[in-house]
C-alpha cells in the first residue's frame, strides 16, 4: 500500500478507494459491519428507497443460476421517512461516503425523493435507479427510454447540487446512448450495469421459479455483458462510469476499471464473501504496486485496443 | 456472527441417504444456540456460486455437527469432502428456538431432515424439562430418529409406528400431556408445519415453528428470503428474523 | 419412447424431434458425426454461409467466461459456391433436416443468397441471421433495427416457399417486437437467441482476449436471459419460437419448451459433449414418459403462470 | 476420435511444479500418434465449462500419459483427482508427428511443458533413427527432460546447460550435424517457436512444430483455434489441421 494512492474522484464524488458496495446487497449497512469494516470501504449504495414504504414481492424471490442468481426482490425497502430516522443515523457513524439509491414510478417522485433528501448531510451522492427490472411501475419502462432518462436526470440535477449518478439497464441496444442523454442532461455519472431480464422454471410444476416470473440477472455470469457495456459507454462518452456487474474478487475489479471504470460496485459476491469489499481493496494495491500505478485512477479507461 | 474457515473432520452415514458431517469450528461453536444454522460455501471456486444453509444439529466442544441428505449439486459436493479440507462457513446464523420460560415438556415435532436441528436443542434443554419426540417420515428408512428423545414414530406407508402423518399422532398423543405446560418445537417440511401451526394456534398451543426458505446471503442483507407476517402487512426474513417464528408470528 | 411423438412442425418446418444443432457449433456436420449419429438428431443448422468465402477474426477468437464463452469467429465459413459443391452433398447423406443459416452485409444479399439455394433439395428451411455481433456490416446493424428486420423477412420470404426462420438478437429491449415484425412481414418462424455481447481483457497487458474486441456470449450462463426472452416472444406473439441459449442437457431443453419453444437449438455443449443431442433426446422421451405427454409439441408454451 | 470415460490411475510430481498422470484409456490408447492431444473435461459439473487440452505424453499399453503444470483453476481440479476416479476424455485428435522419411536424426527441441509430446514420439520413432533433444527453460528446475535422451539443455539464467535460449543452443550444435539428414520435432512457447521457424526456414532444415491456441471443442467444429496460414490467404486450425505443422506452413 505504500504511498499508492486508492482514492479516485467520480464526477464529483469523491471516495478514498473506489470499491462501491452495490444497492440491495449490502441493505443499510447493518448487518454486513459484522463481517467487515465498513470504514475502510470506499462507499456504501443504499438498497433503492422510495417515497413510500415497499413491502416487496411475494416469494420465492431469488434462485441460483449457473454462476448467477436471479432476484425479484421488488424493491422491498422502508421507505423515505423511516430511512431518514433510523438508517442514516447507523450510516453516519463510519468513515465512508453513503450515496442513497431512489427508486420511484414517475419523474416527480424522483425529485420529490432527492428533495426531502438533499439537505442530509450524510449522503454524498445520489444514484437514480432507473433501471429495476422487476417493478411494474417506473424500473424499465423509464430505463429503456432516451427521454425519460433524459427528462429525469435534468430534474433530478435541478434540485440537488449533490453529484447524480443514473444506473443504466442493461437491456437496451445501444448503452451508450444513454449515458451520453445523462451527460447532456446535466448529470454526473451513471452507474453500470443493473441486472439483466431472465427466468428460470421448474420443469415438474412448469411454475416459475421465482413469483414474480422473471427477475433480475447477476452474477459472474453477467461479468462479461458489463465489461462490454462499461466499454461501450467509455469508448463513445466522456461521463465517469461506475461499474458493476459479477465482480468477485480484485482482478475481476481490475478489469473493469481497465475497460473504463473510475469507481466500481460489487453486488452478489457479498452474499457470498461479506469481507469481498476490504480483499478487493488490498488487492487492488499490490497489483498497482507490481505494475508500478502511483495512483489507480490512471487504470481507468486504460485497455490497449 | 463469524466467518469462519473450519476444518472437516469426518463424515458419517445415519442412514442410506443422510450423512452426518462434523467440522472444527471453534468460534462458531462457542457462540451457537440451538435452532440456529450456517450458511457453508460447499466448493472453494463459484461453482455453486450460493452459499447453502444447514441446521446446526449438535455441537460437540469445538466441533459442530451438521445433518443432510444429498439434494443436489451442493450436497453432492459436501459429501465428498476429506478430512482436513477447509470448510468457509458463516453462522451462527438466525434466532434460535427460544427455550426460556414456563413449560414442563419439550415436544419435539420433526418430518424428515426437520430432526436435524434437534440433537443440540435436546442438549441445551434446562435438565428439569421433559422431552418427547414424535418423528415423522414417508417410509420406515426416512425417519430420521438421531439424537433424539422418547420417540414416537409416524410414516405415511404405515412402515414404522402410526401410519399417518406425525401432525395426526400428535393430536392423539398430546391428549396425554397437560395443555398448559407443553412447548413445541419443530421442523420440518411446509405441509407439515402448516398443519402443526393451525392445530398450535386452533388449540392455543405454545409452538415454535423453524422455516426454510431459498437463501442467498443467510443474515439478511438479500432480501431474498420472505415469510408473510401474520398480519399480512409486512414480510419477514427467515434467515435473520427466522428461522424459528413462534407459530402466531408468520403466514405459511 | 413407447409410442411418444416427438416430432414437431415448426411453421412448416417438419422435424422428427426438436433437437437441433445450431449455427456455428457444428461446422457442416461432419467433424461431431465422428462422435455421435446424426441420423436420430432433428435438424441441423449449417455455419453461417456467406455470398463470398470469409477468412473469419484474427485469433483469439475465444475464450472461456464463468459458464460461458465468448467467441468472435467472425462468420469464417466456405462461401455459398462451396457449400453447395462440398458441403451438401455430405450433409445429404443424413436422415436429418438441414437448415441452411445465412449472413449477408445487405438486404440485396441475404436475397441473392436464398435465391441460389433455394432449388437445394437438400435445404428444408432457412435461417436468416441478422444477430451476429462480431462482424462489422450486417450483424446487429440489422438484428436491432426493426425496419430492417422487416424488410429482410419480407424480400426473402417473396423468393423461396421454404420455411423462413429469422434468427433475432437478444441485445434490444424488446425483442417480442422483431418477432411480431418477421410475423407481418410472412416470417414461419424466429430463433432465440444468438449471443450476447461481452468482452475480457487480460489485466496484466489490458488488451482484449479476444482480438476482435468483443465477442458472444454462449453457454449455461445464458440461460436464463434466453428463456426470458423466449417467453417474453410467446406471451406477446404467436409466431413459433425455437428456442437457443445455454442448453446443456435434456431438463434445460423440457424449460425451454415449457416457456415457449416448439424447437430448439443447441450450442456450446455440442463443444463439450458431442453426443449431448442424443442424450437430449432420451431424456426428453423420459420425461414425456413420465408425465404422460403423448406429444412432445405439448409442451411448447405450456408454462403455468 | 472417440470419447471415452477413462479411469485415473496415479499422479505422480515430476519435479515442483510438473505433473505426470496416468489413465486407463484402451480405446484412445490403441489409437494414438505421438503428437496428438486429447481434450479433457476436468471436472463432473459444468464448471469450468470447456475442455482442457493436453499432449499425449506417453501410451502404456491400456495406459495413456499426461504432463502438466498448475495453470489455473482447470490444471489444479485435474491435480485433485484421485485414482479411481472417472475423467472424460475426448481423443486421439489433431494431426501428430510426420515420422516417416529420409533423415537419420531426430532433433526434438523443446521448451518448458513443450516436452510433453516426446516421450511418446521417442517410443514411436524407427529403431534406426538417432535421437537429440534440446531442452530449454528459465532455470534449472524449469527444464523438464522426463522421457528425453540424449539431452542437451539451456536455460536462461545460466543455472542449467547453456547459458541462453534452446534454439540459440541448437543454432550451435547443429553444427556437427549433416543438414539433409535430420529432422526437427519442436513443442514450447511462441517466441521459441517463432525463432525456430525462421532459423528454419531461412536454413532449410525440414522441421515441425506443434502449436498451441486457446480451444472449445479440440476437432474442428467451433474455428476457435486459427493460425493464420504462411500465404496468408486463409486460417488453418490448430486442433484438426494441427497441432503439428510443418515449419513453413504457417505464420507464427
Ligand atoms: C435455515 C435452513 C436450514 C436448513 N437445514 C438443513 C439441514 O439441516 N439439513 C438438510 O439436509 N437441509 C437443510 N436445509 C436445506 C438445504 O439448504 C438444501 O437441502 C440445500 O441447499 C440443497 O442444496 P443442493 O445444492 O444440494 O440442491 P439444489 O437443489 O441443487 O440447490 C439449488 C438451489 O436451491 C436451494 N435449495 C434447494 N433446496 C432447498 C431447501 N430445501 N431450502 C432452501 N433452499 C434450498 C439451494 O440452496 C440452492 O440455492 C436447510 C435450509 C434452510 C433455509
Ligand atoms: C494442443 C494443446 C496441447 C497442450 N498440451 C499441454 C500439455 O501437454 N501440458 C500442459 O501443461 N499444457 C498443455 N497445453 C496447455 C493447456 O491446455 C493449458 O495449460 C490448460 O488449458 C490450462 O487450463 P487451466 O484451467 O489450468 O488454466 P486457465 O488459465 O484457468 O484456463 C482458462 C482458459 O484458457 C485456456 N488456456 C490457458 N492456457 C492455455 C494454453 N497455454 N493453451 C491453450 N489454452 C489455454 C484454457 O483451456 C481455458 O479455456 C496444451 C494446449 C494445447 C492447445
Ligand atoms: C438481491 C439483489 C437486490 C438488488 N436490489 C437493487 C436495488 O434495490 N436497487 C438497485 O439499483 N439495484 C439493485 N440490485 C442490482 C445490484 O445493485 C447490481 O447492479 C447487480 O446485482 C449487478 O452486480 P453484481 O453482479 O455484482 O451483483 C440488486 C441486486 C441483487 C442481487
Ligand atoms: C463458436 C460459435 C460460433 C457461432 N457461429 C454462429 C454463426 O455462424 N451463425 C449464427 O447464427 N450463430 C452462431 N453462433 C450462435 C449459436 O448458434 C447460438 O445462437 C448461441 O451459441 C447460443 O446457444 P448456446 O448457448 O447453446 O451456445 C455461434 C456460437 C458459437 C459459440
Ligand atoms: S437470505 Fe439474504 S436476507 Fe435472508
Ligand atoms: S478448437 Fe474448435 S475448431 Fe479448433
Amino acid at each position: 500500500m505504500n504511498g499508492i494512492d486508492l482514492s479516485v474522484n467520480v464526477g464529483g464524488l469523491k471516495l478514498k478507494n473506489p470499491v462501491l458496495l452495490a444497492s440491495g446487497t449490502v441493505g443499510y449497512g447493518n448487518e454486513i459491519a459484522e463481517f467487515t469494516d465498513l470504514n475502510k470501504i470506499g462507499g456504501i449504495v443504499t438498497k433503492s428507497v422510495s417515497l413510500k414504504p415497499r413491502k416487496g414481492n411475494p416469494p420465492q424471490r431469488i434462485v441460483e443460476t449457473p454462476s448467477g442468481m436471479l432476484n425479484a426482490i421488488g424493491l422491498a425497502n422502508v421507505g423515505i421517512e423511516k430511512f431518514i430516522t433510523e438508517k442514516i443515523p447507523f450510516l453516519k457513524k463510519y468513515d465512508t461516503a453513503l450515496i442513497c439509491n431512489i427508486a420511484a414510478s414517475t419523474v416527480e417522485e424522483y425529485v420529490e425523493c432527492v428533495r426531502i433528501l438533499k439537505d442530509e448531510d450524510a449522503i454524498k451522492a445520489f444514484e437514480i435507479n432507473v433501471s429495476c427490472p422487476n417493478v411494474k411501475e417506473g424500473g424499465l419502462e423509464f430505463g429503456n427510454d432516451l427521454k425519460a432518462v433524459g427528462r429525469i436526470t435534468e430534474k433530478v440535477k435541478s434540485v440537488t447540487d449533490k453529484p447524480v449518478i443514473i444506473k443504466l439497464s442493461p437491456n437496451v441496444s445501444k448503452i451508450s446512448e444513454f449515458a451520453k442523454v445523462v451527460k447532456q442532461s446535466g448529470g454526473d455519472a451513471v452507474s453500470a450495469i443493473n441486472t439483466l431480464v431472465g427466468t428460470s422454471f421448474d420443469i415438474n410444476t412448469r411454475r416459475p421459479k421465482i413469483k414474480n416470473i422473471t427477475g433480475g440477472l447477476s452474477g459472474p455470469a453477467i461479468k462479461p455483458v458489463a465489461l462490454a457495456k462499461v466499454l461501450e459507454i467509455k469508448r463513445n462518452s466522456d461521463i465517469p462510469i461506475i461499474g458493476i456487474g459479477g465482480i468477485m474478487n480484485w482482478k475481476d475489479a481490475v478489469e473493469m476499471m481497465i475497460v473504463g471504470a473510475s469507481a466500481f460496485q460489487i453486488g452478489t459476491v457479498n452474499f457470498i464473501n461479506p469481507n469481498a469489499g476490504l480483499e478487493i481493496i488490498s488487492g487492488l494495491a499490490e497489483y498497482c504496486e507490481k505494475h508500478n500505478i502511483k495512483k489507480i485512477s490512471e487504470l481507468t479507461g486504460s485497455y490497449q485496443i | 456472527m463469524i466467518n469462519e474457515f473450519s476444518v472437516f473432520r469426518s463424515i458419517d452415514k445415519i442412514n442410506d441417504s443422510t450423512h452426518l458431517i462434523k467440522v472444527y469450528s471453534p468460534s462458531i461453536a462457542a457462540s451457537a444456540k440451538p435452532g440456529q444454522f450456517c450458511n457453508i460455501k460447499v466448493s472453494d471456486n463459484n461453482f455453486p456460486l450460493l452459499r447453502r444453509p444447514f441446521s446446526i444439529c449438535d455441537v460437540n466442544g469445538d466441533e459442530i455437527h451438521f445433518l443432510f441428505d444429498i439434494h443436489g449439486e451442493g450436497t453432492r459436493l459436501l459429501c465428498n469432502k476429506k478430512n482436513g479440507d477447509t470448510l468457509d462457513i458463516l453462522g451462527p446464523l438466525g434466532s434460535g428456538f427460544k427455550i426460556e420460560g414456563d413449560y414442563d415438556t419439550a415436544v419435539i415435532v420433526a418430518g424428515g431432515l426437520g430432526s436435524a436441528p434437534f440433537p443440540f436443542l435436546i442438549k441445551k434443554l434446562p435438565a428439569n424439562k421433559k422431552i418427547v419426540s414424535f418423528v415423522g417420515g414417508r417410509s420406515k428408512d426416512l425417519v430420521l430418529t438421531y439424537g433424539l428423545k422418547n420417540v414416537f414414530t409416524a410414516t405415511d406407508d404405515g412402515s414404522d409406528g402410526f401410519n399417518g402423518t406425525v401432525v395426526e399422532l400428535l393430536k392423539m398423543e398430546l391428549e396425554n400431556f397437560s395443555k398448559n405446560k407443553i412447548r413445541i418445537f419443530s421442523c420440518g417440511p411446509n405441509p407439515m408445519l402448516k398443519a402443526l401451526q393451525l392445530f398450535s394456534i386452533q388449540n392455543n398451543y405454545d409452538c415454535q415453528l423453524s422455516l426454510e426458505s431459498a437463501m442467498a446471503c443467510g443474515f439478511g442483507i438479500c432480501q431474498g428470503c420472505p415469510v408473510e407476517s401474520a398480519d399480512g402487512e409486512s414480510y419477514l426474513l427467515v434467515c435473520k428474523d427466522g428461522p424459528i417464528f413462534n407459530a402466531d408470528q408468520v403466514k405459511l
